[in-house]
């Protein structure tokens, strides 16, 4: 194991051999860090290797069963999120942590609003202050506006937003980029890159080689809940990293393979909602994988949702094998084969307080019944027959999914689809923070499916996952679709330059 | 617990070996009126040589005093004096104490008189009901518009006390210029009451006078008009508590009103209770009893005792009384 | 954007699993015989032995009839009330549902009506009752607990504007019997079989039915129900449906039993219900709970009630007893599971230090 | 508008005496719907209300049998201080045990009713226990304005502000907005929790006060069944149940229009029977305008928010 320590420098932040047990589940048993002043420091390692449990103890959230806990050398002990914050540790957290009746501005300013006169809050500082933020970003959100209906990104953008006012010592980011696209990362990497320099100590978790590698000074790797080790990143190749990440050697990039094309099974055909997308129409073949690209915020999850009955569309037509679907029924959907991995796992994809079976049964609930009743045995015998096919990482089947790391609870998103046995498949983000030993295990799946005669509509921010995977690639821009692009033809410039172009100069 | 386990089939001979069980449940517990009905029970089961027990609902609903008359069916209580909410409600769960040996003393409010033995009754109801009227018309000066603040819409004494009041006032020529506007419920809560009284005055701007037959109602009528413009121009009559009513007969809101002594009620029904039990009496009219100091009690028609006639308060005699 | 490299998991790996300590996976009976519904069981046939051998006239079989008879309007309608609250809504309409039905039956029944009809009638009336309710909550979207204060009003009203300040109480003597015969001489009620027969209509529903599963998936997380294409919307209306029946069902037996309809029955009983619900273990939040636990609920404070009643205590013990019970009933398992982490951390520790022994 | 047509239809409405009644009697729900407000917004509920109050009444009706020279300053000190141990005993439960506040407060509406049965038991006080000087605060005026009316406004105003330009204030809506996050984020929830069920309890007791001042009887019963009417108040004037949103001059105007419905139906002479009828569908009415306007404003954010698709 090698801890390279940058020279002289006390690290802000330390942590040394923490544990946290969570009951049985031993999420963290080594957890080794040090964040120096004045670095940006990448944290690694593979879904449920303990990596937001690590930053969750750092953020006083957690308090860990045993271990070394330092801030400038001197040891603290936090007890709640305040304590950290009061200590100049700002954490932008996996989930989004946006309060929905609040405005933007309040959302960042919240606990520490600007007083005025009488020690009473300034609402008009506050907004110029807000705004003031957001013009450094370069996002154009509204600061009045309330954070409710905001899209992932926006809150995303948010959570940065938020925890850059507060000027902290040490910014703690877990998965920042995860719902961000191109623009929006670069934007952000931009702030970290002047908050280092400012002397702030910056970590970061990713999935994304091409960030850790692009932004970070130092690299910490974990796995299953321990400390494996910290390079500095010109030291170091993907190759090495991804080797200590898995535990075991990689093998090569994973292949598409080639499935016969038949006939359209999913057609939409002019489908519109007022002031979200218009004039949307395409077909999904039998055995085909079209990729959905486009920047975040194109309007692609709308269509989706609106496709699967979710939300209720203006003008337009969704037929699975010629049959129209039922409107605004997500239940008609199912019965025609449709499925839909959501892009929100926690809130749309599982019910986190349910077990594993529960959550991969929970789509077959008819199907399981004999003469209306439901056989808890062969409920129980599907979902293990489903979590040992997906590999999903759990001690029981029959405890909450809420207790799993995050690619593990979408392999269980995936099972509960791939339990129907659809016809059309339509995935969401189906990697988005999801480590890269998983990512493939899903790559291979969603290509099996495909290979099985499913047809696959894939939604997906990231461009070499919709170039590696995709036959045919829609590209949405501002609510409307502004190409087609054939595998044979597809560049990650084509792909962009739809995505980005404006509508005027559409041909 | 001061029950102890015995054969709950008791017949009328055992009485003599223990001692006589009698158990008061009042239309709702923790009701100054109730108190003072109750002190009186107590004491005439004290004469008695019995054992007293309070029990009942904290609510006075029409069902909720039917566990309690189980219970105390099981409990194999010889006697069981009843305040009923509900004259029906209570039926069949007092002819299962019935058929498990119990004597059944109505009082204050009675029950179906099938379902009981005899009924205390404070007075005949059509007194109260006249005396109400003569009062009002005597203090409106024979003319004008009333109207009436009664309990519960569904109260059993109330409703016959104004049935007989809307007669009186319609057959009784000396009474023709009255005009009887409105009837509302305070359900015996004083804050409903007092929001009701409010409602008349602000609704009939004419109104010369209420009628208020239940003692929650009147004391709270009595309370709103004390502290408005209407005070002394508006008259209020009705069934009230002495010790509520004092000082609104001094300060001059209230001129009269009427009751009879609560406590008499408890005290005959005990030994009404009593005389059931060894026989003395079996509810048929002309069957008479000692009812200690108050002295010989017969049972009238459909077998109601009367206890005694209702009395004027007033602000010469108020100080007299206590309860 | 740069290169990507996508790697693949070897094949044939297990899947490692995180550190974890030994687990200690419970045996399947072990977890019954320690869940809180078994707690709660246990709770009551506390009680009851208690009641049998140290309360007089307890250990008899009229307890069991009076007993009975007075949870039965409560046992009923907290069975689908408990579906209510499992799906994240709350029906404070049930006591006003009674009361309406009640003051129907007796007018209806006062004016002629056959009695056959004015049941059915009755009945009919509650499902519109509760359809309403529905519709408010589901196709309007507002919050149940507003919309059924408002209909609490709303029925209540009614019952007063059908009934007014009048009582009818000359039902037909077979029926009002009828509502407290006895099974022989058990001492059991016969009505309870009815109440039976919708425990069970409401127990294997909620338990052994997709609609079931459903309905726990949406009470944890609406829309993630949502998004495996349940119609959480139809699913709710049919709840405040049958609570609206099965209060109306409630309703006849209430004014049967007492042999009177009128507008006040049954005033504030929702509450009790609720309480009884809560206590069965159904969690306020929805997805959590279960039919025999709520039946234990309300057994267990029927129980307690007489018993109390039977030793002489005054409503007042009662109604703190109910309400500390209900208390003790949510704070106990947060004291348990905060002793069981106590422990666990010493464990943890206890390992920790033997593994550094070790090395 | 309902005064208005009130009005017309019955001038005696508007007289003095007639707003004065009709204030008077809303200032005691008012205030407790601010203090349900409060506890709304954090996304729980007190249902004990009615009986706090209930058991702080009969205490001030005590207190003044007690000891009858008593200063009615220190009555209501003691009696608001009386109500937020009441609440803090809520709070405490519901932040340390971690538990519904539904729950909870179900639990002590029915203890605190057992207790106050308990300790009253059959005794009532009335107003001619009291004295005179605390009965004619409910009545006394300043420039026509009933003198606890204008406390009751006093009260609104503060709150308003604590809520709207304070960050203990602002707290409050982001845990009701998400808890879990306002966890996360280091707000004090526990503490601001808790805050919220004593300001509850005190605003409970100081409406209790003026209960004793204004009504006749305290006893056992005082307050039995308030609790939903406090809810309702607070709904209707547009706190959302589920917390996060809402505001204290929305929560006032819901318990005086609450108030004045019953009041104006009285002065309507509509059927009493009718009355309860009509209040059920005005709460209905309420929210559902409540709901109609939110979701048109949802619909016209999404549509302005919108590139021009
Ligand atoms: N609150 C909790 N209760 C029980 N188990 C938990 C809890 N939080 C995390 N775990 C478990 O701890 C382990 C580590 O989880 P953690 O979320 O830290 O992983 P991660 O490295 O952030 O994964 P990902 O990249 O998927 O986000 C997982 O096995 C997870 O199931
Ligand atoms: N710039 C923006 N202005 C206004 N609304 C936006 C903007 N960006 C996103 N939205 C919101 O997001 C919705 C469309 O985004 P959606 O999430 O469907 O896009 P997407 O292409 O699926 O992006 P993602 O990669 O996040 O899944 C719109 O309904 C809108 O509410
Ligand atoms: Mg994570
Ligand atoms: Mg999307």
């Amino acid at each position: 194991m090698t801890t390279p320590t940058l020279a002289d420098d006390i690290p802000v932040l330390e942590l040394h051999h923490a544990s946290k047990a969570f009951g049985a589940v031993v999420a963290l048993s080594d957890g080794t860090i040090e964040i120096l002043p004045g670095e940006i420091h990448a944290l690694v390692g593979e879904n449920g290797a303990g990596k937001s449990t690590l930053i969750k103890v750092l953020a006083g959230v957690h308090r860990p069963d045993s271990g070394d806990f330092r801030l400038d050398g001197k040891p603290v002990s936090f007890g709640t999120p305040a304590d950290s914050k009061a200590a100049g540790i700002s954490v932008i957290y996996q989930e989004p942590t946006l309060f929905p009746d609040l405005t933007v501005a309040e959302n960042i300013y919240i606990g520490r609003q600007p007083r005025g006169r009488g020690g009473l809050i300034s609402r008009s500082t506050m907004r110029a202050e807000a705004t003031k933020l957001f013009a450094t970003l370069g996002v154009p959100i509204d600061p009045e506006r309330i954070a409710a209906g905001l899209s992932i990104a926006d809150q995303q953008i948010i959570e940065i937003a938020k925890a850059i006012s507060l000027d902290a010592r040490v910014l703690i980011m877990d998965e920042p980029t995860a719902a961000l696209s191109g623009v929006e990362v670069e934007r952000l990497f931009g702030v970290a890159r002047s908050l280092r320099d400012r002397g702030a100590g910056i970590l970061f978790i990713s999935h994304r080689f091409d960030e850790v590698f692009g932004l970070s000074d130092r690299i910490t790797v974990m796995r299953d809940g321990a400390f494996i080790a910290t390079h500095t990143t010109g030291s170091v190749t993907v190759d090495a990293i991804v080797r200590e990440m898995v535990g075991r050697d990689i093998s090569a990039l994973f292949p598409k393979e080639e499935a016969v094309i038949g006939d359209p099974v999913l057609s939409v055909r002019g489908l519109g909602r007022a002031g979200v997308f218009s004039d949307i129409s395409f077909d999904v073949r039998a055995g085909e994988i079209v990729g959905l690209a486009g920047l975040v915020g194109a309007g692609r999850t709308e269509v989706a949702r609106a496709i699967f009955g979710i939300d209720r569309y203006d003008a337009g037509s969704v037929e699975v094998n010629g049959v129209p679907l039922r409107p605004h029924d997500p239940q008609s959907a199912i019965t025609a084969g449709l499925g839909l991995v959501p892009e929100d796992r926690r809130k749309q994809g599982l019910v986190m307080e349910l077990s594993v079976t529960r959550n991969a049964t929970l789509t077959l609930r008819t199907a399981l019944a004999r003469f209306g009743l439901i056989s808890g045995a062969r409920e129980h015998a599907l979902g293990e027959d489903w979590s040992r096919r997906l590999q999903v990482k759990t001690a029981s089947p029959d405890l909450p999914v809420a207790t799993l790391s995050g690619g593990n609870q979408q392999k269980v998103v995936l099972a509960k689809w791939l339990a129907t046995d659809p016809q059309v498949l339509i995935v969401d983000e189906p990697t988005r923070g999801i480590d890269i030993g998983t990512k493939a295990e899903v790559h291979r799946l969603i290509s099996d499916l495909a290979g099985r005669g499913i047809a696959v509509l894939m939604i997906s921010s990231e461009l070499p996952e919709v170039l590696g995977m995709a036959d045919r690639i829609l590209v949405m821009r501002e609510g409307r679709l502004t190409a087609t692009i054939d595998r044979t033809d597809a560049t990650a410039e084509r792909v962009m330059f739809a995505a980005t172009e404006t509508l005027e100069s559409t041909p | 617990a001061a029950a102890t386990p015995g054969d709950s089939g008791g017949s009328d001979g055992d009485g003599a070996t223990e001692a006589l069980s009698i158990a008061f449940l009042p239309k709702q517990l923790n009701n100054p009126y109730t108190d003072v009905v109750l002190s009186g029970g107590k004491a005439g089961t004290e004469e008695i040589g019995g054992e007293y027990s309070v029990v009942g609902p904290l609510e006075a609903s029409a069902s909720s005093q039917v566990s309690f008359i189980n219970t105390l069916t099981q409990q194999g209580t010889k006697v069981i004096v009843i305040a009923a909410n509900d004259p029906d409600a209570v039926g069949p769960a007092l002819e299962e104490a019935r058929a498990a040996g119990a004597k059944i003393v109505a009082f204050d409010s009675d029950t179906n008189p099938d379902y009981r033995d005899v009924f205390i009754s404070q007075v005949v109801s059509k007194d109260v009901a006249l005396i109400q009227v003569e009062q009002i018309a005597e203090q409106i000066g024979g003319s004008g518009e009333i109207a009436i603040l009664s309990a519960t819409a569904n109260a059993t004494n109330q409703n016959e006390w104004i049935k007989f009041i809307e007669e009186e006032l319609a057959s009784n020529p000396e009474y023709a210029d009255i005009t009887l506007v409105a009837k509302v419920y305070g359900d015996d809560d004083d804050a409903k009451s007092f929001q009701e009284a409010q409602g008349l005055l602000s609704a009939y701007p004419n109104l010369k006078g209420i009628i208020s037959p239940t003692t929650v109602g009147i004391a709270a009528t009595a309370r709103y008009l004390s502290t408005t413009d209407f005070k002394g121009k508006v008259a209020l009559v009705g069934l009230g508590l002495p010790n509520e009513m004092r000082e609104f007969v001094k300060d001059g809101t209230v001129k009269e009103f009427a009751l009879w002594d609560p406590a008499q009620l408890g005290y005959v029904a005990a030994f009404a209770g009593q005389a059931l039990v060894d026989g003395t009496i079996t509810g048929a009219v002309g069957d008479t009893f000692m009812a200690g100091e108050l002295g010989e009690k017969e049972v009238g028609e459909g077998g109601i005792v009367i206890v005694g006639p209702p009395t004027r308060f007033n602000a010469d005699n108020i100080d007299d009384y206590d309860f | 954007m740069s290169e990507r490299t996508i790697v693949r998991s070897g094949e044939g790996v297990p899947a490692t699993t995180a550190g974890t300590l030994p687990v200690r996976v419970r045996s399947r009976w072990t977890r019954i015989l320690l869940s809180r519904d078994a707690v709660m069981f246990y709770a009551l046939i506390a009680v009851v032995v208690y009641a049998y051998t140290q309360v007089p006239y307890f250990a008899s079989t009229q307890t069991v009839g009076f007993l009975l008879l007075d949870v039965i309007p409560i046992l009923l309608i907290a069975m689908p009330m408990a579906l209510v609250i499992i799906t994240g809504e709350i029906d404070l309409s049930v006591a006003s549902t009674v009361g309406l039905t009640s003051a129907v039956m007796g007018v209806l029944f006062q004016a002629g009506v056959p009695i056959g009809v004015v049941l059915v009638l009755c009945l009919l009336l509650g499902t519109v009752l509760g359809a309403v309710n529905g519709f408010l909550v589901t196709a309007l979207g507002l919050p149940s607990l507003a919309v059924t204060i408002g209909t609490l009003a709303l029925y209540r009203g009614f019952a007063l504007v059908v009934i007014g300040d009048n009582a009818v109480a000359n039902f037909p003597q077979e029926l009002t019997r009828f509502s407290t015969s006895k099974l022989g001489d058990t001492g059991i009620p016969v009505v309870m079989l009815l109440v039976l027969a919708v425990a069970l209509v409401f127990g294997v529903l909620l338990h052994f039915t997709p609609f079931g599963r459903a309905l726990v998936a949406l009470g944890f997380n609406k829309e993630a129900a949502a998004f495996v294409g349940i119609r959480v919307g139809r699913a709710k209306f049919w709840l405040f449906v049958s609570t609206g029946l099965v209060s109306s069902l409630a309703g006849i037996f209430w004014t049967l039993r007492y042999s009177s309809a009128r507008s006040d029955n049954a005033t504030g009983i929702e509450l009790a219900v609720i309480a009884a619900v809560l206590l069965g273990g159904v969690s306020i939040f929805g997805g959590t709970g279960s039919i025999p636990g709520v039946i234990i609920g309300v057994l267990l404070i029927g129980t307690i009630n007489y018993t109390l009643r039977l030793a002489r205590f005054s409503d007042v013990v009662l109604s703190i007893v109910t309400g500390a019970l209900l208390i003790a009933s949510v704070v106990a398992p947060s004291i348990a599971e905060w002793a069981r982490g106590r422990l666990h951390a010493r464990r943890t520790a206890r390992l920790e230090l033997q593994r550094a022994a070790a090395q | 508008m309902l005064v208005v047509v009130t009005a017309t239809i019955n001038p005696l409405f508007l007289t003095p005496q007639g707003v004065k009644d009709l204030l008077l009697n809303a200032t005691i729900v008012v205030i407790l719907a601010i203090g349900q407000a409060l506890v709304i917004i954090t996304r729980n509920v007190d249902l004990s209300v009615g009986s706090i109050l209930g058991l702080v009444a009969f205490g001030t009706g005590t207190l003044f049998a007690v000891y009858p020279g008593i200063p009615i300053i220190l009555v209501f000190v003691i009696g608001m201080a009386f109500g937020a141990v009441l609440g803090a005993v809520n709070g405490l439960l519901v932040t340390i045990a971690k538990v519904p506040a539904l729950v909870i407060t179900l639990g002590t509406l029915y203890i605190y009713r057992g207790v106050n049965n308990a300790w009253a038991g059959g005794t009532q006080y009335f107003a001619g226990d009291r004295p005179r000087a605390f009965s004619s605060l409910s009545t006394d005026t300043i420039f026509g304005f009933p003198l606890i009316t204008l406390l009751a406004i006093a009260v609104v105003v503060g709150v308003a502000i604590v809520l709207a330009y304070t960050r203990a204030g602002r707290d409050l809506y982001a845990i009701g907005s998400d808890p879990a996050a306002a966890r996360l984020f280091g707000i004090p929830v526990t503490r601001r929790v808790l805050g919220a069920f004593v300001a509850s309890g005190v605003l409970a007791g100081l409406a209790a006060v003026l209960y004793a001042s204004r009504f006749n009887a305290v006893g056992a019963t005082t307050g039995t069944g308030l609790e939903l009417d406090v809810v309702a108040a607070a709904v209707v004037g547009g706190v959302a149940i589920f917390g996060g949103s809402g505001t204290v001059v929305g929560a006032a105007i819901g318990a005086l229009l609450l108030t004045t419905i019953t009041s104006a139906l009285t002065a309507l002479r509509v059927d009493k029977f009718w009355q309860q009828a009509i209040v059920g569908v005005l709460i209905i009415a309420a929210i559902s305008v409540d709901r109609l306007v939110s979701l048109n404003r949802a619909r016209k954010l999404r549509v302005s928010e919108a590139r021009n698709v």
